[in-house]
This record gives structure tokens, C-alpha cells and sequence, in this order.
């Protein structure tokens, strides 16, 4: 029977989506090995490339739209054997802010990288975008394995591109946790599969949730699987205890790096620990307390976060330390999502696009500011930010988004959790996301006042190209935008495949 | 000379000062302030009694003229125009003095004019403030006090008179003077009203016992302004007493006690005039004429009050005899006019000491003061908050920099070896909790 | 599709693209400038003459635009909506030809005449939101759109009445938005409806909307400068005059008063508010602020912080008129929205006027400013005479309707306060008079303008006194159709008559 | 106990022993030493939990999974080694900044 089916849908499936999906993973891929072999048309490549991968996820989602969630057995290997592609809304929303934010980035490195320092970056950006793309195309826990060492040894060598001091160590100090978190997590796919022997997820879960496997869930190897798989990627996303890392890479590396650091690469590992979440654990974290402890660690994380933000001087520690908050929102889903499935569901959604296309646009805005002035000093940037009128503009657009304050993505968010906080009574949750917002202002603010001061002493500054202005500018106005868009977004977040989200109740 | 030139006029009486007032106008103009009273004396010595109505304007207002108010009006454009002829060249060249002097010119014959309460009340406001402004043009320091005076009896005034004005809306919609009086004597809680309307009119007249400011006025004013002040506040606002003023049979307490205030009032100026008569000898002495003068005025409002006192103890007495009062008013006024022209020529201003003025100038100091001291002790208590907080020394902020300092990454918050244990703990924690 | 439908979205799109053009624009195209700004005003006053004589006609102006699933953004032209618009749009006119005159030479322009659109845009957006979002939306951008306004001069001292007014604002935006969201999780819907939505909640809600109508409150409140929210407005005087001159009179504290008109009318509704309770104590914080307000105007020497307090005091007289919860109060309340505005941007406009013409900031400067300025000084005493309330000037009516009302609820200490308030005003407005009009010039004033013979220049001259003569007229002319107090008749009916 | 077990056992041992060393050693070539001990002792457990039955065939996935990861170890420990040896140029000491020599 299975088979027969299959063989029906083979035929109507395979040719289109397939084929964009299969493109999405390849493309990036030949252009890193192009960019290795040609590093003289890296810089073409590399752009080519962002630009060959949006249209991809337009078809993608194209066909998606048209035929729903999608599943693919790479080589006609299917699980439990193969591996499998799998697309859903969820899935496509992150392929598609990688593609925009990706390209956005990519226009904005065509200027800013000098020609020898491009040669090093395009093919590991590159590499980066491959391992983007098949993270979120993948739908078996090993595969994921992979492609998050992937994706963090090449943000790791992003990170160090510079070669300064504290680059270095930042990278170094990023390798070693993200090592560790990536170990932890394999063990935890070793003891899943030991004890349900496959690592698709879909096969994972029905297994999970049948009921005759409350006894196969109950032991210590699934528990600790839990225990390993979520420290793990609770590292790898920098969640407040374990965010020591992120502020110096994320402060250190030069600025598209950061943008695509904070924008893309903590969402993967939340990604799919969101994923397995509300699949195959859901039998196991049913209980409050483990989402209570994730979504105390969010609150956490948003004052915490927020206040250290506000406490820094230098531009681009602030900017990675208001990361380091706006993560702890993306955690409030673990207790809302229980009873409030679709409403927090859907506001994290919103809140991980709004964030990677905002938070890209302030990494990016400061680095206009600091090729401009040399310098990412806040008490000196009023020397600075009032001759980059654009710049100014792209940060205050991308910190409304920030902070919350409508019509931007992030209100869209915050009102989905406020709603879901309020529905379900959690009062201490609508405090910690209001506060968050105003401490967002305080830190947004510190900045922009700037832009209104004439600087008493000015120096001289170095020409910022008009690409790395608007592409900060695009990506900021797409933030705010994003506040009208959402019935789309929404409409295509709900594209799922039953089985992988039923634990939310989609 | 049809009707409708008459009532063309009326409504020109009105505007064609306020036309001349913007000293644009009158600057071009040969005598604006003998042609802005033109259609006035028109309106006074043709026999016609007209009325027009404008009901877009305020609460649809109107002007009207009559035998009562014609004498009244005849009575005002006399001392008016005897205060144009005595006022100085000087002071006719003044566009400012002008500004004012025409403006106080529109209220009053506004005031005289309206058919209506609102319209009243819009045209004595008027009247009141330029007359205030008379009152400090080119003024020493005893005049300017004296309008001070006088301004806070008006705002005083102001404020009774809007209650009453608020109680008539709240019981009528029609403000013309004989629906809304009728309205407001047939309704049992007009005694409010009643006091309001009593009490702002006395203060605005300076009747006795609150005659303070008119005397300050009096003796240090000029004759042009001793003799405006007969023109336009007193007279008007006796006018406006009879006006406004309800007619009821159960008020008779308030008619005694408005007739022993007039008792008091002539009494205590015959006591004056004679002490001064008796003491100083010096009646027609320079300087106490205007004395004597003031007096006198007082005696009049006294006498005033003294009738109205009788009115409120009998309305249908009052309804008789009302048409009297308009000539006793007109005849008196030009009376006191013709004193105050004849013996106030050599005039020398008394000195004057206005206790409750000094009183009231202390009372703004001592709130100055307080206010200075305590704006002074919040600013020492934020300097000191400040302070605690911003010290380096201090307790609170050095544990903050030692656990906070993570300029270089060296805190004991961002340490390895402290975040790599809470990552075990972490992933213990799940494992426990998921068990 | 009803093309009825897209006036209202074009009302706030006249002055939003023009205002994003003009970001772009170089400081030198003085001319193109100006034009794109007074097309945009004009534009805009056309299209609101054209609702208001639609929505006399009986015609529906109302658009639709999803944001979230079951919530949409709103935007109609009801007639509360069309008062505050038509006020905003001409008094838009008056001031962008007052900015255009009192910036002249002054740098970054663009940016400020950009934020200046912004500004009108959500203010306008304010007055035609449909429901509680949109008008959360755009009390937000108004927010944002005034700060840079405030900080224009980018002085040390303008960066802190920034910071001020942010952080007061900022976190009052955040209470509207906690009681926005609890109201929508709690009655799925933010419709705004006259006479309320929510009187069908049973007695177990009480509690909640209670909580829920302070926080709303609280957020307009800072807007509105209700009493202990007031601190950012005397501080945010540090502004150029045509700013201060709309904030006060049009947009920030009007935005909060008007949001707390539509609260207690078109969501809570007057009946129910009553039965919940709630508008005793903010008639009290009302009157409270209204007498604290003059008190504090009083010690003011600066000129614009005198105003400023005035308007503390002034704008509370519409919170107090929509407290008192009766028809006439009502009245006295939201047509003192259109007063006030017309007598305090005049008040505004002339102290702009004495500091860009003489350098005159300071009260205890302006002896004998009405001989050297007599046209200023005459706008100026029509404005301050009509917030003590002297007839026939517009304020005399608001209060003659707040004073009735109160009467007719049987709250008669509100004419005490009244009373009370007019005396304060009376004393920190006619000392001012009397200064500019009474007493001797001085030899030199602080800074001296030269404009040849002239007062000051006709950009200057011209607003201030359009605006005194339209304070005058909608005294003079208070029972003719179309004017202010009509409108707010016809709203009042509608809150409290219609079925 | 089988076979199995036992070195199952022992890859969770190397597992945290490895974890212990990478917390308390701050030379960065021990972390990354410890590092690779933690790495094998998982690969062990892969290895070694393959047979999920005595009586059945081992399953082949896990080799592959293990190939994959020791490609991805190797990988990863020549990054870290390249790094280390930038740090140690440019810094002096081969240590992570919060964790100077003293």
C-alpha cells in the first residue's frame, strides 16, 4: 500500500518542488566549491548565489502553497532507512528570512569587504547558507547533527575573519562551547536511536506518542536524551546562563558576520530545538515544570539581557547583549504553548522573523558607524550617526521593531504572546515582556539620541558606500512592514504536515 | 429716517468703535474718539425705539432701544463726550490710549445695548478690561495700585456673575433679559442666583461695603478717569443690577439687608464729608473735592442700593415706579459729571494707603518664598540621593562593579568555567524534570 | 469597491508622503519644500471638508485593513473623529506656514519639517482610528514622530527633555498596550462602538475592566498630562515654538485626551463606566490637575513653561468634562479639544513670535512688548483671555458647558473648581498683560531681530492671528451650524441620546 | 552485563571525563584534547549500542554515523588547533581571556 502510494505521488510531487528543494541545498554548495576554485569572481559568486538562492525559496514556497507540506527521500531512500527532506510553513519562513536576510547581507559584504579579506569570506558564507538551507530542510536528528557542526564551524571561522585579539579568542571561546554543545546533542541522538532506532522525527514521534510506548519513553535513556539534547542547543541559541559566548563573537566579528550571527545562526539551533519540543519530547515535557524552568530562563534572559545591554559603551556589545534578550522571548513559547498553542506559536514565529531582519539591520548599521567614524563608542557616536542620515534611520526603524512599539513585526509578536500570557492568566509573563520592551527603549534610545546632537568635535571619516546604507535601510523597513504582513505569514506558518505538529495543536 | 436706518444704527452704535479701535483705522482718521460716538448720539436724540435681533451671534443676542435705556444712553454719550472734550492733545495722539479708550467705548454701549444676558456679560468683560487698561495708561505707582484693586474686584465679580449666567442656563435656554428674570423668579432655588447676581454687581458698582477700590481709583485718577468711572463701570453695572436682577415675594430678608447696606452706605459718607468738614475745614480745598466727590458717588450707589432694597421688599411697588430709576440714574450721573468738572480742575492726588492692597502684596511674597524654600529642599534631597548612588565609594556601587565589570570579558559572571558548569546543570535539570 | 472607503487612508497618506519625501530632500531646495508641505496641507484640508460635508450627507467613510487574524486596523470618519481632524488639519496649515517663517536659516530642515508630517500623520491617525489597535498604532508613531521635534535644537538640555518625555511616554504607551490586550483577551474585540462594548459583562468582570480602564487611563494620562504624569511636558518645552505650539495645542496632549474620550465613550461607554465606578475618581485627579496646573503656572518666570503648565491645567478641563458623565459636560469637554487648541497654539505662536523676533524667553523680559509688538501682544490677549474664560472668546463656552453639566449631575463642586481654576488663570495670564501692555519699554531687548519697520515677518504675524480671530469667531458664533460646540452637541447626542 | 553495555559504559565514562576536562583545564589544547575524548567516548556509545539484541545483527547505521562524526570531529579539532595557534600568536598565551595565567 505505502508503496503504492508513493509511486502515485512520486510522479505529481518530484519535478518541481524536488527540484527547488534539491537546489536550495546544492547551490550553495557549488558556489563555495566555485568560490575556492575562482577566488578572483567570489565576490560575483557570492552574490549570484544569494540571489539564485531567494528565487529558489520563492519556488519552493510557490509549490508549497499549492500542494502543502512537502517530504522528500533524497536518492528515492526514504526514512527509516534514507534521509528525508521535509518542508513545512515553519521551515519555509526560516528558509525564506535566511534568503532575504542572506541576500541583504550579501550586497551589504560586496562593499564592505576589501577584495583580499572577500576571498575568505564568500566561501564560508557560502557554506553557512548550505548548512542554513539543508538545517531546515532536514527532518532527521542526525542530519541536524551535521549540519549544525557545519553551520557553527563556519560561523566560528566567520567569527575570527578579522584576526584581531578579541575576535579570536571570541571565536575561540564560541568554538569550544558550541563543540561541546554539539557533542552533547549527538549523545543524546546516539541514546534516541538506541532506544527507538531511527532518527526521523516524524517516525520518532509517532513512535513517542503511540501508547503502548509509555513504557518505552520511560527510561533513562530518553530522559537523558532529553537532558543532553536540550542543553545543547540551549547553548548553541545562548539562552541567559549560557550566553557567555555569544556577546563577544557575536561584538568581535566583523559587521555582516554579526548581522548573519544573530540574525540566522542562534534561530537554527532554537529551530530545531522547537521542533523536537513539540514533537517527539512533547509526551515528556508535558509537565509545567520543565516549561516553567525554560520560560523562567526566558524572563531571565530578557531583564538580564536588556539590562546589560543598556549598561554597555561599546555599540556592537549592546546590540549582541539585546540578542541575548530577545532570545528569552522566543523561550516564553515553552509555557504558553501548552494551552495557548496556536497564539504563542505563532508569536515566536513572528518574533524570530522580525528579529533576524531587525537585528541584521543594527549590526549592519553599526558597521556603517564604525567604518564611518572608526570607532563604535556610544558616548562619541554624536560625531558620527548625524552624518549617516541613512544609517540613523535603518537603526531607529529596526529598534521600533525591537522594542515592540506597533506597526512593526516585533508588536505583531509581543501581541501574540501578550495575548497568549493574558489568555492564560500568566501575569508575571505579560510583566517580563512589557518591562523588556521598555528596557528595549532605554537601550534603542541610548543610541538614537545621538542622531539629534551636533558633535562639538568632529573627525574625519571614511566614505560608507550607498549599498551598505540601503541594505541596512531595506532590512529595516522590511521589519517594520513585516507588522502588515501578517495574515500571510500566519496563513503559511499553518502549512504543517499533522503528525509533526500536532503536539501544538495546530 | 425709516425704522431701518434705526436699527442699522443700533448694531453700528456697536461695531463702529471696535472698528476704530484697531489704531490702524484711527490713526488716519481726524477725531476718532468724537466719530466713534456719532451713531451713539444719533441712537439718543432720535425718538424711535427700535430693536434688532441677531441670532447667529452667541446665544442669538440683539440690541434694542427705549425710553428707559435712552436715558441711560443720553446720560453716557453726555459724559462721554465731556471726557473726549477735557482729555489732554497729549493723550489723544496716543494710538494705544485710543485702542483702549474705544474698546472700553464698544463695551459699554454693548452692555447698554444687548437685549440679552450673554451679551451683557461679553460687553462688560470688555468694558472691565480696557477700562483696567485706562486705568494704567501713563499711571504712577498709587494709580497702578488702584487698578490693580479694581482688577481684582472685577475677576471677583466676573466669577459670581458666570455662576449666575450658569444657573440661568441650567433652567432656561433663553438668555433676553425679561424671559430669563421671569424664568429665574419663578423657580424655587433662585436665592443662589439672586446672591450672585447681587454680589457681582455691587463689587463691579462698588457699592458699599465694597466701595475700597472705587475710592483708591477715585482719588488718584485723573477727572478723565473719575469721570469714565461714573460712565462705564458704575453706571452700567447699576444697569445691569436692574437688569438682571429677579423679583420675588419670599426674598424680602435679602431687600432689608440690601436697604440697610444703602442706609449704611449714605450714612457712612455724610459721617465722612462732615469729619473732613468739620476737622479740616477745607471741603472746596484742593485735593477735597475729589475726596467729597467719591463720597458722594457712594452715597448715590448707597442710595441705589437703598431702592433696589425696597424692590426686592415689594415687586409690584417696584413694577410701578421702575421706569423712575432710569432717569434717577441719568440725572444723578450727570450731576456728579458736572461736580467733578466744576471743582477738579486743580487737582493734586492724596496720598493713599490701601491696607488690603499692601496686605494681599505680602500674602504673594510669603508664597514666593515658601515656594523658593521648597523647591530648594527637594533639589538638596535629589543632590543627596544622587550622590549615595553615584559615589565610588559607596557599598552599593562597588559589590555592582565588582560582579557586573565585564568591560573585558574577565567577570566572574562571564567566566568558562562557571557557565560550562550551569550548561551541566542545566542539562541535568531537564533530565530530572522530564523524569 | 466604495472609494468612500480610501478617503480616510488618503487623509493620513496627504501628509505621510509628502513627509517621507521631504526626509529626502537636500537642505537646499528651500522652495520644493515648502510647496510639498503646503500641497500636503492643503490636500488634507480638502479631503477632511470633504468627509465633513459627506458625513453630514449621511455618507460612511470606513476602511478596513487586516493586521492579525480577527483583528483589523480601522480607520472611520465618525463625527468625534472629524472634530479632532478637522482641528488637526487646519491648525496643520496654520502651523506649517508659522515653521516655515520661524525656521528659516536654521539647519537639518528636511529632518524637521519630515518629522513634522509624521507628526500630523499620526495625529490624524489618532483622530481616525476605528479601534483600539489602530489608535494604539498610531498614538505609538506619535510618540516616536514628536521626539527627534523635541531634541531638534540637539542641545544637552533638549537631549535630556527628550529623554524626559521618552521615558514618561514610552511607558505609558506600554500601560495602553497591557490594557489594550487584556481587554481583547478578555471580550475579543476593540471595535470602537458608541456607548461602549462592554455593557453586557457580567458582575464577575469588575474587578478586571476596573484594573483594565486605570491602565488605559494611565497611558493616555501621560499624553493628557493628568496630574502625576505631567513632569515631561513643562520639559519639553525646550522645543522650537511651531513644536511646542502643536504639541500642545494639537497633537501629544490632545491625542491623549481624545484617546481618553474615546475610552470612556466608545469603549467603556458613560453608563457603564459609571456603574463600574471609575469616573468619580478621575473627575477628582481631573479637578486635582486643574488646580495644581495653575498653581504651578503661577511660579513659572520662563514663558513657555508658564504656558506649559496652563495646558496641564487646560487640557484636564476635557478629561473632567468626559468624568462628570453627563450630556452637557460632555459638551464642555470635547469641544474644550477644539478651544483649547485654537487659544493655546496662538499663545504659543506669540511667545515663538517675542523669542525669534526680540530674544525674549522670559516673562520678567516682556515689559512694555505690546508697544513693539502690538499685533502679537492683541493675538496673545485674545488667547489668554479666552483661557480664563471671558465671554465672548471660545474657552468662556467650554466652561459655561462644563460648569452646566456639573450642575446637572448634581456635582456642583466641579463650578468651584472651575471657580477656582479661572481665578488662577486669571492670575498668571493678566500679570503678563499687564506687563506687555502697561509698563515702560526697556532701552534694548535681549535680542533684537531687525525686520526694517514691520513687527516681525508676515510667516510669523500671520498664523497667530488667524488663530486668535478663529478662537474669537468660535465664541462669537458658537450656535451656528458646523461650528465646534455643534459638533460636540451632535456627539454628545449620540453618546447619550440615541438609542 | 554484555559486551555491549560495558562499552557503552565506558563511552559515558570517557564522555565525562572529557566534559570534566574541558571545565577545569584552561590550556585550549587540553580543552580541544578533551574535547576529542568526549567525541570518542559518544562514538563508542554508537558504536557499541548498535546491537539492540543479542540475537540480532548489529545495525549498520550507526558505522555510518559514526564515519560522519569522526569526519566532523577531525574537522572541528583542526579549526580549534588553527585557531589556538592564532590566539597563542597574537595573545601569548594559549589560555581564554577570562582564564589568564595568573
Amino acid at each position: 500500500m505505502a508503496i503504492e502510494n508513493a509511486l502515485m505521488t512520486f510522479p505529481m510531487a518530484f519535478p518541481l518542488v524536488s527540484l527547488f528543494a534539491v537546489t536550495l541545498i546544492l547551490l550553495p554548495l557549488v558556489g563555495v566549491i566555485c568560490c575556492f576554485l575562482m577566488p578572483r569572481i567570489s565576490r560575483t559568486l557570492g552574490l549570484f548565489t544569494s540571489f539564485a538562492n531567494v528565487i529558489s525559496v520563492a519556488g519552493l514556497g510557490w509549490q508549497i502553497l499549492e500542494h502543502d507540506s512537502y517530504r522528500h527521500a533524497v536518492g528515492g531512500w526514504g526514512a527509516p532507512l534514507g534521509i528525508e527532506l521535509y518542508a513545512d510553513g515553519l521551515s519555509l519562513l526560516m528558509l525564506a528570512t535566511t534568503a532575504i536576510v542572506g541576500l541583504a547581507i550579501s550586497v551589504y559584504s560586496t562593499a564592505y569587504f576589501k577584495p583580499a579579506a572577500g576571498v575568505r569570506f564568500w566561501p564560508i558564507w557560502l557554506c553557512l547558507l548550505t548548512a542554513l538551507n539543508t538545517l531546515f530542510l532536514s527532518e532527521d536528528i542526525f542530519n541536524l547533527y551535521v549540519t549544525l557542526e557545519l553551520l557553527s564551524l563556519s560561523a566560528v571561522a566567520l567569527t575570527a575573519l578579522t584576526g584581531s585579539k578579541e575576535a579570536l579568542s571570541g571565536a575561540m571561546r564560541y568554538l569550544l562551547a558550541s563543540l561541546l554543545a554539539s557533542l552533547s546533542y549527538l549523545l543524546g541522538v546516539v541514546l534516541l536511536y538506541h532506544s527507538f532506532g531511527s532518527v526521523d522525527i516524524s517516525i520518532l514521534t509517532q513512535q513517542m506518542q503511540a501508547p503502548s510506548a509509555t513504557l518505552a519513553t520511560a527510561t533513562p535513556a530518553v530522559w537523558a536524551a532529553l537532558g543532553l539534547m536540550g542543553a545543547g542547543l540551549m547553548l548553541k541559541t545562548a539562552i541567559f546562563p549560557l550566553h557567555f559566548w555569544l556577546p563577544p563573537a557575536h561584538g568581535s566579528a566583523p559587521a555582516p558576520v554579526s548581522a548573519l550571527l544573530s540574525a540566522l545562526v542562534i534561530k537554527a539551533s532554537f529551530y530545531i530545538l522547537l521542533r523536537l519540543w513539540f514533537t517527539l519530547f512533547e509526551p515528556l515535557v508535558d509537565s509545567q515544570a520543565i516549561n516553567s524552568l525554560l520560560g523562567l530562563l526566558g524572563c531571565t534572559a530578557i531583564l538580564w539581557g536588556s539590562v546589560q545591554a543598556i549598561r554597555q559603551t561599546r555599540l556592537k556589545l549592546l546590540i549582541a547583549y539585546s540578542t541575548v534578550a530577545q532570545i528569552g522571548y522566543l523561550f516564553l513559547i515553552f509555557p504558553l504553548a501548552p494551552n495557548m498553542g496556536s497564539l504563542a506559536w505563532n508569536g515566536v514565529a513572528y518574533l524570530i522573523i522580525s528579529h533576524a531582519l531587525a537585528k541584521s539591520a543594527m549590526f549592519l548599521c553599526a558597521g556603517n558607524l564604525l567604518r564611518f567614524g572608526g570607532h563604535d563608542r556610544i558616548a562619541d557616536l554624536d560625531r558620527v550617526v548625524q552624518r549617516l542620515p541613512l544609517t540613523a534611520a535603518a537603526f531607529a526603524l529596526a529598534g521600533v521593531s525591537i522594542m515592540g512599539i506597533p506597526p512593526s513585526g516585533g508588536f505583531i509578536g509581543k501581541w501574540l504572546l501578550l495575548e497568549a500570557s493574558m489568555n492564560q492568566g500568566r501575569w508575571d509573563l505579560v510583566a517580563v515582556i512589557v518591562i523588556g520592551g521598555l528596557l528595549a527603549a532605554v537601550y534603542i534610545f541610548k543610541v538614537i539620541g545621538y542622531t539629534f546632537i551636533p558633535a562639538k568635535v568632529t573627525h574625519e571619516a571614511h566614505a560608507v558606500s550607498a549599498r551598505m546604507q540601503w541594505s541596512a535601510l531595506l532590512l529595516a523597513i522590511g521589519a517594520v512592514l513585516l507588522g502588515f504582513l501578517s495574515l500571510p505569514v500566519l496563513s503559511l506558518l499553518n502549512i504543517s504536515d499533522a503528525t509533526i505538529t500536532s503536539g501544538v495543536g495546530l | 429716517m425709516n425704522i431701518e436706518f434705526y436699527t442699522t444704527t443700533l448694531w453700528i452704535a456697536v461695531i463702529w468703535p471696535l472698528l476704530l479701535s484697531i489704531p490702524a483705522v484711527h490713526k488716519r482718521l481726524p477725531w476718532p474718539r468724537y466719530l466713534a460716538i456719532i451713531p451713539a448720539v444719533l441712537l439718543t436724540v432720535s425718538p424711535i425705539d427700535a430693536s434688532i435681533n441677531i441670532p447667529w451671534l452667541l446665544y442669538g443676542t440683539g440690541f434694542a432701544i427705549d425710553g428707559n435705556v435712552r436715558w441711560i444712553l443720553g446720560a453716557f454719550v453726555v459724559i462721554w463726550l465731556t471726557t473726549v472734550s477735557i482729555t489732554l492733545p497729549s493723550n489723544e495722539k496716543s494710538p494705544f490710549s485710543s485702542t483702549l479708550y474705544l474698546l472700553t467705548l464698544t463695551g459699554s454701549l454693548g452692555a447698554l445695548l444687548t437685549t440679552d444676558l450673554v451679551g451683557f456679560f461679553s460687553s462688560t468683560t470688555l468694558m472691565g478690561y480696557s477700562f483696567y487698561g485706562l486705568l494704567n495708561q501713563n499711571a504712577d505707582k498709587t494709580q497702578q495700585r488702584a487698578a490693580r484693586l479694581y482688577l481684582y474686584f472685577l475677576i471677583t465679580a466676573d466669577l459670581a456673575l458666570f455662576e449666575a449666567l450658569l444657573l440661568v442656563a441650567f433652567t432656561t435656554q433663553y438668555f433676553q433679559f425679561e424671559v430669563a428674570r421671569q424664568a429665574m423668579s419663578e423657580i424655587s432655588s433662585s436665592s443662589v442666583y439672586l446672591y450672585m447676581v447681587l454680589l457681582g454687581f455691587m463689587l463691579k458698582a462698588g457699592i458699599w461695603p465694597f466701595y475700597i477700590w472705587l475710592t483708591a481709583t477715585f482719588n488718584s485718577g485723573t477727572r478723565v478717569i473719575a469721570l469714565l468711572l461714573i460712565a462705564s463701570p458704575i453706571t452700567i453695572s447699576l444697569l445691569g443690577l436692574l437688569r438682571w436682577l429677579p423679583l420675588r415675594d419670599d426674598i424680602y430678608i435679602t431687600g432689608l439687608v440690601m436697604q440697610l447696606l444703602g442706609a449704611s452706605a449714605i450714612l457712612h459718607s455724610v459721617l465722612k464729608i462732615f469729619t473732613r468738614l468739620i476737622f479740616k475745614q477745607a471741603l472746596f480745598k484742593h485735593g477735597m473735592v475729589y475726596f467729597t466727590t467719591a463720597w458722594l458717588l457712594i452715597a448715590f450707589t448707597g442710595l441705589f442700593s437703598l431702592v433696589l432694597g425696597t424692590a426686592l421688599l415689594n415687586p409690584a411697588l417696584w413694577q410701578q415706579y421702575v421706569y423712575l430709576v432710569y432717569p434717577f440714574i441719568a440725572i444723578t450721573s450727570i450731576t456728579l459729571t458736572i461736580l467733578i468738572l466744576v471743582t477738579g480742575k486743580n487737582h493734586r492726588k492724596p496720598e493713599s494707603t490701601d491696607d488690603v492692597f499692601v496686605l494681599i502684596n505680602k500674602l504673594f511674597h510669603k508664597l514666593k518664598k515658601w515656594h523658593q524654600t521648597t523647591q530648594q529642599l527637594a533639589s538638596q534631597l535629589q543632590l543627596t540621593v544622587k550622590s549615595l548612588w553615584n559615589n565610588s565609594g559607596s557599598f552599593v556601587s562597588r559589590q555592582y562593579q565588582q560582579v557586573l565589570n565585564d568591560k573585558n570579558n574577565k567577570s566572574f559572571l562571564t567566566s568558562w568555567k562557571l557557565n560550562i558548569t550551569l550548561f551541566l546543570i542545566l542539562g541535568l535539570a531537564l533530565t530530572w524534570l522530564a523524569i | 469597491m466604495n472609494w468612500n472607503a480610501w478617503v480616510p487612508l488618503l487623509v493620513v497618506i496627504s501628509s505621510l508622503l509628502p513627509g517621507l519625501i521631504i526626509f529626502s530632500l537636500p537642505e537646499d531646495k528651500v522652495r520644493l519644500r515648502i510647496t510639498l508641505n503646503l500641497f500636503g496641507a492643503l490636500i488634507k484640508f480638502l479631503l477632511v471638508g470633504l468627509m465633513l460635508w459627506g458625513v453630514y450627507n449621511g455618507f460612511h467613510y470606513e476602511i478596513r485593513l487586516p493586521l492579525l487574524p480577527n483583528l483589523e486596523l480601522v480607520l472611520r470618519a465618525g463625527p468625534l473623529a472629524l472634530l479632532f481632524v478637522t482641528l488637526s488639519s487646519i491648525l496643520w496649515l496654520v502651523t506649517t506656514v508659522y515653521a516655515i517663517g520661524y525656521l528659516e536659516d536654521s539647519p537639518h530642515r528636511s529632518r524637521f519639517f519630515g518629522f513634522f508630517s509624521l507628526c500630523v500623520t499620526a495625529t490624524t491617525g489618532v483622530a481616525l482610528a476605528g479601534n483600539l489597535i489602530t489608535f494604539l498604532l498610531f498614538y505609538e508613531l506619535l510618540t516616536l514622530a514628536t521626539y527627534p521635534l523635541i531634541v531638534h535644537r540637539g542641545t544637552e538640555e533638549a537631549r535630556q527633555a527628550g529623554k524626559t518625555y521618552l521615558r514618561y511616554t514610552i511607558s505609558g504607551g506600554a500601560l495602553l498596550l497591557i490594557g489594550t490586550a487584556w481587554l481583547y483577551s478578555l471580550t475579543g474585540n476593540l471595535e470602537f462602538t458608541p456607548k461602549g462594548f462592554l455593557t453586557n459583562m457580567g458582575e464577575e468582570h469588575y474587578p478586571a475592566l476596573i484594573t483594565i480602564f486605570i491602565l488605559l487611563i494611565a497611558g493616555l494620562g501621560v499624553k493628557a498630562a493628568l496630574f502625576p504624569l505631567h513632569g515631561w511636558l513643562p520639559q519639553a518645552m525646550i522645543a522650537p515654538a511651531p513644536v511646542s505650539a502643536l504639541l500642545h495645542a494639537v497633537a501629544v496632549v490632545k491625542a491623549g485626551a481624545f484617546g481618553i474620550i474615546r475610552v470612556v465613550y466608545e469603549v467603556f461607554g458613560v453608563e457603564f463606566s459609571a456603574t463600574l465606578g471609575v469616573l468619580t475618581p478621575l473627575a477628582w485627579l481631573a479637578a486635582f490637575t486643574i488646580i495644581y496646573g495653575s498653581i504651578r503656572a503661577l511660579y513659572q518666570d520662563d514663558l513657555k513653561r508658564r504656558l506649559a503648565y496652563s495646558t496641564v491645567s487646560q487640557v484636564s478641563y476635557i478629561t473632567l468634562g468626559v468624568a462628570i458623565a453627563g450630556p452637557i459636560a460632555a459638551i464642555g469637554g470635547v469641544v474644550h479639544l477644539v478651544h483649547q487648541g485654537v487659544m493655546k497654539i496662538t499663545l504659543f505662536f506669540c511667545a515663538g513670535n517675542l523669542a525669534e523676533t526680540l530674544g525674549i524667553h522670559k516673562i520678567s523680559e516682556m515689559n512694555g512688548v505690546g508697544r513693539r509688538m502690538p499685533w502679537t501682544m492683541a493675538a496673545f490677549t485674545i488667547g489668554a483671555f479666552g483661557m480664563i474664560g471671558a465671554p465672548p472668546i471660545a474657552g468662556f463656552f467650554s466652561k459655561w458647558y462644563l460648569g452646566l453639566g456639573a450642575l446637572n449631575t448634581d456635582q456642583s463642586w466641579v463650578i468651584f473648581v472651575l471657580a477656582g481654576s479661572s481665578l488662577l488663570n486669571a492670575t498668571y495670564f493678566l500679570p503678563i498683560l499687564h506687563r506687555a501692555w502697561f509698563k515702560t519699554l526697556p532701552e534694548s531687548w535681549p535680542e533684537e531681530h531687525d525686520f526694517g519697520n514691520k513687527e516681525t515677518t508676515w510667516t510669523l504675524l500671520l498664523p497667530p492671528l488667524i488663530t486668535a480671530a478663529m478662537a474669537l469667531t468660535a465664541g462669537l458664533l458658537v450656535t451656528m451650524p458646523f461650528s465646534p460646540l455643534e459638533w460636540a452637541k451632535l456627539i454628545s447626542a449620540r453618546e447619550f441620546y440615541q438609542p | 552485563m554484555n559486551p555491549a553495555n560495558f562499552y557503552a559504559l565506558v563511552g559515558i565514562g570517557l564522555f565525562c571525563i572529557g566534559l570534566f576536562g574541558m571545565i577545569i583545564n584552561s590550556h585550549l589544547l587540553r580543552k580541544i584534547l578533551a574535547f576529542n575524548i568526549m567525541g570518542s567516548g559518544v562514538f563508542l556509545i554508537l558504536v557499541a549500542l548498535g546491537r539492540r539484541a543479542d540475537n540480532m545483527p548489529a545495525d549498520p547505521v550507526p558505522h555510518a554515523m559514526v564515519i560522519t562524526g569522526i569526519v566532523v570531529a577531525v574537522s572541528a579539532t583542526a579549526l580549534a588547533l588553527t585557531l589556538m595557534i592564532k590566539v597563542t600568536t597574537i595573545t601569548g598565551q594559549a589560555t581564554l581571556p577570562d582564564e589568564d595565567d595568573k
